[in-house]
């Protein structure tokens, strides 16, 4: 019984993890129906810029968190603005080729950059260490991990469903003639949710660092991941990313517990077996 | 097809391709992707050997040319040796960190009259595949054996084996569980995960639930290598007093300033350290620091590269600069010297390196970085993974 | 996914006579720079003839991508296992001869489009994609469980290939291995340009635009498309197998989820649903990736990667399609 | 009479709402039949029931005296219950040609072939101009079908249908979106049908209706209410009540 309590308790945190890192690529994949390949990137620079604040300038944790999501920001609007306009509405294929581009220059750079040595971010005294939940120990910053994640949900659920930008944003994806048509400056719309989506992806960057450690090839280590991720919950669902990430997350974690020599037989059969009865996303929701 | 021509000395010569009296060597190694890190090591032992001892062996001129294979790509490994030999005309083949490549090149040599030098690639099986390959690194066998007495002396005898599960992986746990169980230890689990394992919290609760004492693990360096010494601590399991063993691979000095405290107190058994303290060595830190800019990504690569360099040299010595690989195989069989990692000589039957194998633990220096320190010495190991082939 | 084929429109104005000489030019132009890869690269035969295996593999990609609208990211796996096929039969059953070898390959990738297909198939788009990675992880991680067989991590040795017809022998210099190779290419190349003309291809492309059009004809979209897959299949395994007999080894690399996703890169470069955009996809990649890994090894990806967001910039169409795009429109201006 | 197409008590509900309700219909060959109704009558699911996308939850479908209730779409279409659609499903990147060439080569199960060209097959090829010349679609054989007018793709629709020489034919109201000055192409296109064909359309244009009809069955609320010959379909108090008293509904609504 422990032991399940035990696996339970990792599932949670893995899959909070991952979902912190994903729900950024569902916002982009479901929303701007963009096959968003760099947003591993975009986690990565996030990484690497809390990193640098963290522990080359000496920066607080929070002022690191910050720093990265809002620099992340500043890096990736004008890629927006001058590469990722032009493959809205392309062929998946087109969307493919452009963000692996996209996503090799940012390997690239980020090794001439920060040379290829693995970067940690450092933690603050507060999120060190573990905490005794009686049956086991946990690290704390996994705790904050599933609180960033929880939150995270919470505030994108909000924003998408109960503001006004979140209405233009889905009158956007339903129809954006219609939106344009009815005063909605679609191309705003777009450039915000892009920016909400690679804020995202910063901030998983750096809660995920632990678990995911910085270093150039992120960006296509845990590409496939994130992608397996968000496709199985629904592109576009908050709810279908979450239960995904806990699903997946929980199947991981019990397989490598269990059968760890067959860890990723165990992973891949399920996804495939959900694929296969879910064809649309956990979320069932029509592309 | 990633590849990169380097003239180390002369990119005069290239044009004239006639002159004789330049001698190539190819060596193939990841100099981009993932393991780039380690290519450059190769490519700053090389260059610090040539610093030290001249570029020119008699009146030859040494030149090296590089190919890169970022990851273990066999196909590709093989065509840019062939490449190498036909179109670059080296003499030496030199380099690979990956065993597949090397697997994959040694059909080549006996056509091509090419001795094959390998800096890194750690299979026992290697050297059989051809008598024309010597080997200046290491093998797991080789650097896991010794632990496994470490471990026993250390009062440890249920022991949880946890590799990743590949090829040196596996290596490394038959190694040390022969080791182990001949000290008459008990290996309680064996425990195989796959090379893409992000989050370790549930193999850690599987050691935890194994009622071992002590974990023996290994990890291709690198990210892994970090989340599983952070799960090892944060899982309680350092607290529990669940001691720590593993071939040097884990706590290779690039990594170190990453795991930072987490590694303190790992006991690792490896043919190389950094901070190993003798006269060679002190030279060789300092060429190879400068030849690869940042001394702190400094790795056990390069002193493979360093030694594979002096082997190449003495084969050309022997040789006289003409092609003849078994000659020059021959004339290094026996051959010992002092390394910057200690006395080391060529086992003229195997052609693999003889060795001292070190106990080490990772420390925090007075400047607040981290060392492998050196605790025990284990003199003249072989490779008793050729005896396990058998 | 709907980028234009460009040949099969430009075919609709031809007349028949035009179309053998267009099988013929093809052939020529696959001969032509065999010749001249030959004679520029005289001592670089083995980048050629590995250049040879891997158009068979963009090739084979192409016919379910292009032509039938699968997207997939797990293309390598019929490519591997054509090459394990290969190799085992040669390293554990003796089947040494280089043709054994091939027919061992073709089955072998054929099987394993076979399966693939049965997977991939159920779904489309995102989810298809996803189920084409999960497939290609299982078949990566099945190899190298399954280490006796082949040799897992380490990688499949001690292939050795008899002379090929029993007198021309696989050899350092690498003669036999390119020869070899530029046959197979141009034969699958002038095969597959049949196929994708005749009554079957149409149905396939037919499939592509729209599944549901097709059943209401009375054909069944899946049959089509398993067969497609098989075929495929059998493409990529000549691939494989060209691999394995021309390297002498099989590594666990054949069946990666980095060649699938590499593969499906120089497809779309070139453009998809057409043959020789696939051609044109695969030198074009290989050749940028030696230049640029050769003038700058750890920065050649950054310089990759510039060359894809250009390509999208300015060649949506891909390579190839591109350029027959203006082609077109310049021989339209000059009705 | 013998009927080519037979429907009987057909029912199919979603969850607890009965959407076709006793469906019951025979036709001979070369009738010609329209099937009208108000929105939300059911005549989507209906064409789904008989096509075979829907399988209905009691009754039959026969084609020819042959029950097949239990046969998919495909093997439907392959015993000549041949549909089009009411938005045209057409290959945009295809030439009229390939169209009707993959027609008539799937018809006669040669669409498998892996060798040849239809151009080059002059048994096809005759079939092709035949069929696109009666549609006169000729001059535009080997355009791209994004490239022709709308009205002229509706009729690369029947031609698709007809070159699969089909028993009964279902045509999805075969007019819609066509502009006004085009319809008159696809009432000749409708008029010139073979007559031992038996034709059932679905068709809200009444005038079309009347045209084209020598029957007309009435579908509100899943169940036929009307089945007669056009000038008495009118008069029938239950058709008004069933069309105006939608209208009366839909003012209540607003």
């Amino acid at each position: 019984m422990q032991t399940v309590f035990s696996i339970a308790v990792d599932a949670l945190a893995y899959g909070m993890v991952l979902f912190v890192i994903s729900i950024g690529l569902s916002v982009t994949m479901g929303l701007m129906r963009v096959v968003n390949l760099a947003h591993g990137a975009f986690a990565m620079i996030g990484g690497y810029i809390a990193s640098y604040a963290a522990r080359d300038l000496g920066l607080g944790y929070g002022l690191a968190v910050l720093l990265a999501v809002f620099g992340t920001i500043v890096i990736a609007v004008p890629i927006e603005r001058l590469l990722y306009r032009r493959i809205y509405g392309a062929p998946e294929l087109t969307q493919v080729l452009m963000t692996i581009g996209i996503t090799f220059c940012i390997i690239g750079i980020a090794n001439y950059a920060f040379g290829p040595t693995l970067k940690t971010i450092p933690l603050p005294p507060g999120l060190e260490g573990s905490v005794d939940l009686g049956f086991r120990s946990i690290a704390t910053h996994r705790i904050f991990a599933i609180l960033c994640g929880l939150s995270v949900a919470a505030a994108l659920w909000y924003l998408i469903e109960r503001t006004g930008f979140g209405v233009k944003l889905r009158a956007a994806v339903d129809d954006a003639a219609m939106a344009a048509a009815l005063g909605v400056r679609t191309e705003i719309v777009y450039a915000v949710s892009f920016a909400v989506a690679v804020g995202l992806a910063a901030l998983g960057g750096v809660v995920g660092a632990e678990l995911l450690p910085v270093e150039p090839y992120y960006a296509l280590r845990y590409m496939v991941t994130f992608l397996v991720v968000v496709s199985v919950g629904g592109a576009g669902s908050i709810s279908g990313a979450l239960i995904a990430c806990l699903l997946l997350g929980g199947i991981d974690t019990a397989g490598r517990y269990l059968v760890p020599e067959f860890g990723e037989f165990f992973f891949y059969l399920a996804v495939i077996a959900i694929v296969c009865v879910f064809p649309r996303g956990l979320a069932g929701r029509i592309r | 097809m990633k590849r990169t021509i380097i003239a180390a000395l002369a990119a005069l010569t290239i044009g004239g391709a006639a002159q004789a009296d330049t001698i190539k060597i190819g060596v193939i190694g990841p100099f981009s992707g993932p393991f780039a890190l380690q290519g450059k090591n190769f490519k700053a032992g090389i260059d610090a050997y040539m610093a030290l001892n001249g570029s020119k062996v008699g009146d030859d001129d040494i030149e090296v040319i590089y190919r890169d294979v970022p990851q273990p790509d066999p196909a590709q490994s093989k065509a840019l040796a062939q490449e190498l030999v036909v179109k670059e005309g080296v003499q030496y083949l030199a380099g690979f960190y990956f065993t597949p490549d090397a697997m994959a090149v040694t059909p080549l040599l006996e056509q091509a009259n090419v001795p094959l030098v390998i800096m890194n690639a750690a299979t026992s099986a290697i050297v059989t595949k051809s008598p024309l390959v010597v080997r200046t690194s290491f093998t797991l066998w080789q650097t896991s054996t010794p632990i496994a007495k470490v471990a026993k002396d250390a009062g440890v005898s249920k022991v949880i084996s946890v590799v990743s599960d590949y090829g040196p992986g596996v290596d490394a746990e038959n190694a040390f569980k022969t080791g182990f169980e001949a000290a008459g230890g008990q290996i309680v689990e064996a425990i195989r995960m796959p090379l893409a394992t992000n989050d370790f919290s549930p193999i850690m609760q599987r050691i935890k639930d194994s009622g071992a004492e002590g974990v023996f693990a290994f990890l291709p360096s690198g990210p892994t290598t970090l989340g599983f010494v952070k799960a090892f601590n944060e899982n309680g399991l350092k607290d529990a007093g669940i001691k720590f063993f593993a071939p040097g691979d884990l706590t290779q000095e690039s990594d170190l300033p990453a795991l930072g405290d987490a590694a303190l107190g790992i006991q690792t058994t490896f043919h190389y350290a950094v901070s190993h303290d003798s006269p060679e060595n002190k030279t060789f830190v300092e060429a190879a620091g400068k030849a690869i800019g940042n001394p702190a990504e400094l790795s056990f690569p390069s002193v493979g590269a360093y030694d594979g360099m002096h082997v190449v040299y003495k084969m050309i010595e022997a040789t006289g600069g003409e092609q003849d690989a078994q000659k020059a195989v021959d004339a290094v069989k026996g051959l010992a010297w002092t390394s910057p990692r200690g006395p080391v000589s060529i086992d003229p039957e195997s052609r693999h390196i003889t060795q001292n194998i070190y106990l080490r633990e990772v420390t925090k220096a007075e400047d607040g970085s981290y060392y492998n320190k050196e605790i025990t010495t284990f003199e003249k190991q072989g490779d008793p993974g050729l005896a396990a082939l058998k | 996914m709907t980028m234009v084929t460009m040949n099969d429109a430009l075919e609709g104005s031809h007349r028949k006579g035009r179309k053998f000489g267009r099988d013929l030019a093809g052939l020529a132009v696959i001969l032509g720079l065999a010749v001249v890869g030959y004679l520029l690269f005289p001592n670089n035969l083995a980048l050629l003839t590995r250049m040879t295996a891997i158009a068979l593999l963009v090739l084979s990609l192409d016919l379910v991508t292009g032509y039938c609208g699968v997207a997939t990211l797990g293309h390598a796996a019929l490519f591997g296992s054509g090459a394990y096929a290969a190799g085992i039969a040669a390293v554990h059953f003796g089947l040494t001869d280089p043709l054994l070898m091939l027919g061992c390959g073709i089955l072998g990738g054929a099987l394993a489009g076979l399966v693939c297909g049965l997977v991939i198939l159920r779904a489309h788009g995102l989810p298809q994609l996803v189920l084409s990675i999960a497939l290609i992880h299982l078949f990566h991680e099945f190899a190298n469980k399954a280490s006796s067989w082949t040799g897992g991590s380490d990688g499949l040795a001690g292939i050795a290939p008899d002379p090929l017809l029993g007198y021309f022998e696989f050899d350092l210099w690498g003669r036999t291995a390119y020869v070899f190779g530029i046959v197979l290419l141009a034969g699958v190349f002038t095969l597959l340009r049949r196929i994708v003309r005749s009554p079957f291809g149409m149905l396939c492309r037919g499939i592509k635009e729209d599944p549901i059009r097709i059943r209401a004809m009375g054909a069944s979209p899946k049959l089509a498309l398993m067969k497609m897959y098989a075929i495929s299949g059998a493409v990529a395994g000549t691939g494989g197998a060209l691999n394995a007999i021309s390297t002498q080894v099989v590594g666990l690399d054949s069946l990666s989820f980095t060649l699938s996703a590499e593969s499906l890169v120089m497809l779309v470069l070139g453009g998809t649903g057409s043959l020789f955009g696939a051609l044109t996809g695969t030198i074009v990649f290989m050749f940028f990736e030696d230049i640029v890994s050769a003038a700058n090894p750890f920065h050649w990806l950054t310089m990759v990667g510039v060359l894809l967001v250009a390509v999208v910039l300015f060649a949506p169409k891909g390579l190839y399609g591109t350029v027959v795009g203006l082609a077109m429109r310049w021989r339209e201006a000059r009705r | 009479m013998s009927a080519i197409f037979e429907v009987q008590n057909l029912k199919r509900a979603f969850g607890g709402l009965t959407v076709t309700n006793d469906v019951s219909l025979a036709m001979a060959a070369g009738d010609r039949v329209a099937l009208i109704g108000p929105n939300g009558a059911g005549k989507t699911t209906f064409v789904n029931l008989v096509t075979g996308n829907l399988t209905p939850d009691s009754g039959d479908v026969l084609i020819g005296g042959e029950s097949v209730t239990r046969t998919n779409a495909i093997g439907r279409v392959r015993r000549g219950l041949v549909r089009s659609f009411q938005v045209t499903r057409l290959f945009q990147e295809m030439t009229p040609a390939e169209h009707v060439a993959l027609a008539v080569l799937q018809r006669d199960g040669r669409a498998g072939r892996m060798f040849g060209h239809f151009l080059t097959m002059p048994e096809v090829m005759a079939e092709v101009i035949e069929l696109l010349g009666k549609l006169g679609l000729r001059e535009l054989m080997h355009r791209r079908v994004s490239e022709i007018a709308y009205g002229q793709q509706r009729l690369l629709e029947i031609a698709v249908a007809l070159a699969l020489k089909p028993k009964v034919l279902l045509l999805d109201e075969p007019a819609a979106g066509v502009p006004q000055s085009d319809t008159g192409l696809i009432e000749k296109a409708l008029a010139d049908l073979p007559a031992d064909l038996a034709v059932l359309m679905i068709e809200h244009d009444m005038d079309l209706v009347f045209r084209f009809a020598k029957r007309v069955i009435v579908l509100a609320a899943g169940t036929i209410i009307f089945d007669g010959s056009p000038s008495e379909v009118t008069k029938d108090p239950r058709v008004r009540e069933a069309y105006l008293g939608s209208y009366a509904n839909a003012s209540h609504a607003a």
